[in-house]
């Protein structure tokens, strides 16, 4: 793929949008598993650093 | 209209599919589990008075009974074998509120329960009065108080066709006359062959009555 | 069937009675429209262009706006229940209520556009199909209301959370709705778009009022 | 009959496997296996997307947006069946699990038709000389995306959860009977209004050397919605369980 074709930006944006997209799915899937897992162990007592 | 030990009620009951049997049945009311391992026979002719602390499912009872909500687990079944909840029209459900229109008259109001009920001529107010509301009849609901309401949204009760009565506590808001016809109504209902369920806090106990307490207060 | 009747007369009464709801949407529905030429501007040949869509989307939200009462009434005054533990069916429930929204503002809506219409430069022959659309069209949109006030039922924010599970929906209406006016103005014919909307209406009639008291059981469990 | 009780032994399966419990300690076995292999399958598809295929002989360069932008309208419909599938499931069946997969999956679908949206409009820029065209299928996942949004606001409207995924179920369902509809009559309005046909998206027959990368980003991004889905029906059950928990220890506070 060369990169001085006109419209090698739109190119590129496109795909960056995916990672941002793809990626903030990920990290809120993650932070909402380690909080719930979290809140979890302490209830179970285990306390501290939960799984 | 004294109805002692007359019928106050328009149309006879025809033969009813009793006993509806509840067996180990548990509810449960969005995520919370209300109650388990329930078991209840109601006969014809027979009362049941539900007490509990507020919170403890007598609502949630009634609601099941009635075929609104369906047995989480266990089964509740009619004498011919169908659950409630493919029979709605076996139970008359009265709840806390009035289920009558503001911006309507109580002779308006009644005709519609009437005429939703399937009975043909309205027996009130001239054949079916229990409780006296025939002075308020033109008046539109918005200005009758508390215990008027409850009167007229009770008064369904003369021309409600199904053989299981489910009142949640009944006499909230009435004065000792209107408490003392809705008993008699009960009554009245037991001797025509219906049954009728009851959530109350009051305390005395009524002849030939079965009592559940739900929740562990005893 | 007399029950149906029974609720189809008591909710007609509640509308005569307090008149204001029928007025209120057209009121709107007359506001809305006459909006548009503020802001597009005066030009008549550009008025015309937009009527059919301008017309269609406007009766769209008035309809939407008169939904919020259809079960939320009698959610609150405790008359579900028993409405539901009666000897009518469910489904039979959400039909009566829907004829008698539709008949409350559907009906009306449909009136009042082809009026509305000069104030866009509609031309005169597309004024019956706007009307015929219009009454092909509204049943849909109360029977998908229905739906709609169904599910909010007691949920936050119902009126908002309504218009955004109604509007997708209300898609196919608008599109052939207006169609067949456009069609009609531009002196094709406006038959096909027509019968196309009368084919979706059948599949509203069908499927709304199943999907509505489903919604309407568990609203009560 | 056979048929019925096949159908019958995969329920029972299901319904072990289903147990919530069980689910969230079999499913955290199998999140990094699939999240590692998605992330492969997603690498393999950008190499061979951005540089190994070939430029479109019409479009150039920019064809290569069709790699993400397919791909995400694909996951974007599949999700919604899948939704309105898991809803249907939780309605009858009662599965707690089923409701739990199909708010953890709707988010989720919603994202790709975002994607797919907005990878649509960076293509449409240099193609057709604006940001934004009422094409028939970039209108038709535009009223997906708005379906989503009124099944996730109804889900979480509700103070109680399962009352919420009730009637996100039901409007499954109805959105579902009516996505048909919806897309023929927008194919219909846009012959209507649109006089010339617009170049159809990736030709009429896509060759091997474009094929390959549009079925590697597909299965990538399945895999990457089936580990990402796995974790967020995860946090679901748990969290359902704190919930309970949490009102339990409420109940015995009052006694």
């Amino acid at each position: 793929m060369n990169f001085d074709a006109p419209y090698t930006i739109y190119i590129l944006a496109a795909y960056g949008i995916g990672f941002v997209l793809l990626g903030g799915a990920s990290l809120s899937a993650w932070r909402d598993w380690r909080r719930v897992s979290g809140a979890w162990a302490r209830l179970n007592g285990r306390g501290g650093r939960g799984s | 209209m004294p109805i002692m030990s007359g019928n106050p009620f328009a149309s006879p009951l025809p033969p009813q599919p009793f006993p509806l049997m509840l067996r180990d049945v548990t509810a449960v009311c969005g995520e919370t589990r209300v109650f388990s391992g329930l078991d209840m026979a109601i006969d014809a002719g027979g009362l049941w008075l539900v007490r509990g602390a507020n919170g403890a499912g007598k609502t949630t009872l009634l609601r099941l009974l009635a075929g609104l909500l369906r047995p989480a687990s266990g089964a509740s079944l009619w004498g011919d074998g169908r659950a409630p909840r493919a029979v709605p029209e076996r139970a008359t459900l009265v709840g806390h509120q009035e289920a009558l229109k503001p911006a309507l008259t109580a002779a308006e109001n009644l005709a519609f329960w009437a005429r939703f009920a399937g009975v043909e001529e309205n027996p009130w107010p001239t054949r079916s009065d229990p409780f006296s509301v025939w002075a308020l009849a033109d008046v539109p609901l918005r200005t009758l108080s508390a215990g008027q309401k409850r009167r007229v949204s009770l008064t369904r009760l003369a021309f409600a066709r199904a053989p299981l009565w489910l009142l949640d506590e009944p006499t909230t808001a009435l004065d000792a006359a209107g408490q003392r016809t809705v008993w008699e109504l009960i009554a009245a209902h037991r001797r025509r062959g219906g049954a009728v369920v009851v959530t109350t806090h009051a305390k005395g106990t009524v002849e030939g009555a079965s009592e559940l307490h739900l929740g562990d207060e005893r | 069937m007399n029950a149906f009747v029974a609720v189809l007369r008591r909710d007609l009464l509640l509308a005569l009675r307090d008149g204001a709801g029928t007025w209120t949407v057209l009121g709107f529905f007359a506001i809305a429209v006459a909006v548009f030429p503020l802001g597009v501007g005066p030009e008549p040949q550009v008025l015309a262009r937009i009527a059919p869509g301008v017309l269609w989307a406007m009766a769209l939200l008035a309809a939407l706006l008169s939904l919020e009462t259809l079960f939320e009434a009698d959610y609150r005054d405790g008359s579900l229940e028993p409405l539901l533990s009666g000897a009518l069916a469910p489904e039979l429930l959400v039909l009566a209520k829907a004829l008698a929204h539709w008949l409350a503002t559907g009906l009306p809506l449909a009136i009042a556009a082809p009026v509305l219409g000069i104030f866009l430069n509609l031309p005169t022959e597309a004024m019956p199909v706007l009307l015929a659309s219009l009454l092909l069209g509204t049943p849909v949109l109360s029977l998908l209301g229905a739906v709609g006030a169904a599910l909010a039922l007691g949920a936050r924010r119902a009126t908002v959370l309504l218009a955004v599970m109604v509007l997708p929906l209300s898609a196919p209406v608008l599109i052939f709705g207006a169609g067949a006016v456009e069609s009609a103005q531009t002196g094709l014919a406006a038959t096909p778009s027509l019968l196309i909307l009368g084919s979706v209406a059948l599949v509203a009639l069908a499927v709304c009022p199943v999907a509505a008291a489903a919604a309407l059981r568990q609203a009560v469990e | 009959m056979a048929a019925a009780s096949a159908i019958k032994a995969i329920h029972q399966t299901m319904l072990r496997a289903a147990q919530p419990a069980r689910f969230v300690e079999l499913s955290g076995m199998l999140i990094p296996w699939v999240a590692a292999l998605g992330a492969a399958m997603f690498v393999a598809g950008l190499v061979d997307g951005l540089a190994l295929s070939p430029p479109d002989y019409q479009q150039g360069e920019t064809v290569r947006i069709m790699y993400m932008h397919v791909p995400a309208a694909w996951m974007g419909l599949f999700v919604y069946a899948l939704v309105a599938g898991l809803g249907g499931l939780g309605l009858v069946g009662g599965h707690p699990l089923a409701f739990a997969a199909a708010r953890a999956a709707a988010p989720l679908g919603a994202m790709f038709t975002a994607v797919c949206l907005i990878t649509g409009s960076l293509w449409g820029k240099p193609m057709w000389g604006a940001w934004w065209v009422w094409d028939a299928r970039l209108t038709s996942m535009l009223l997906l995306l708005f379906l989503y949004f009124g099944h996730i606001a109804l889900s979480r409207a509700f103070d109680d959860p399962r009352r919420g995924d009730k009637a996100a179920a039901v409007l499954g369902l109805v959105g579902c009977v009516n996505l048909p509809i919806v897309k023929f009559s927008v194919d219909w309005w846009n012959t209507l209004h649109q006089p010339a046909s617009v170049m159809k998206l990736g030709g009429p027959a896509i060759d091997p050397s474009m094929l390959w990368p549009l079925l590697l980003m597909a299965a990538a991004f399945k895999l990457i919605f089936f580990a990402l889905w796995l974790v967020r029906t995860r946090t679901e059950v748990v969290g359902a369980r704190l919930r309970a928990a949490a009102s339990r220890s409420r109940m015995e506070g009052e006694r």
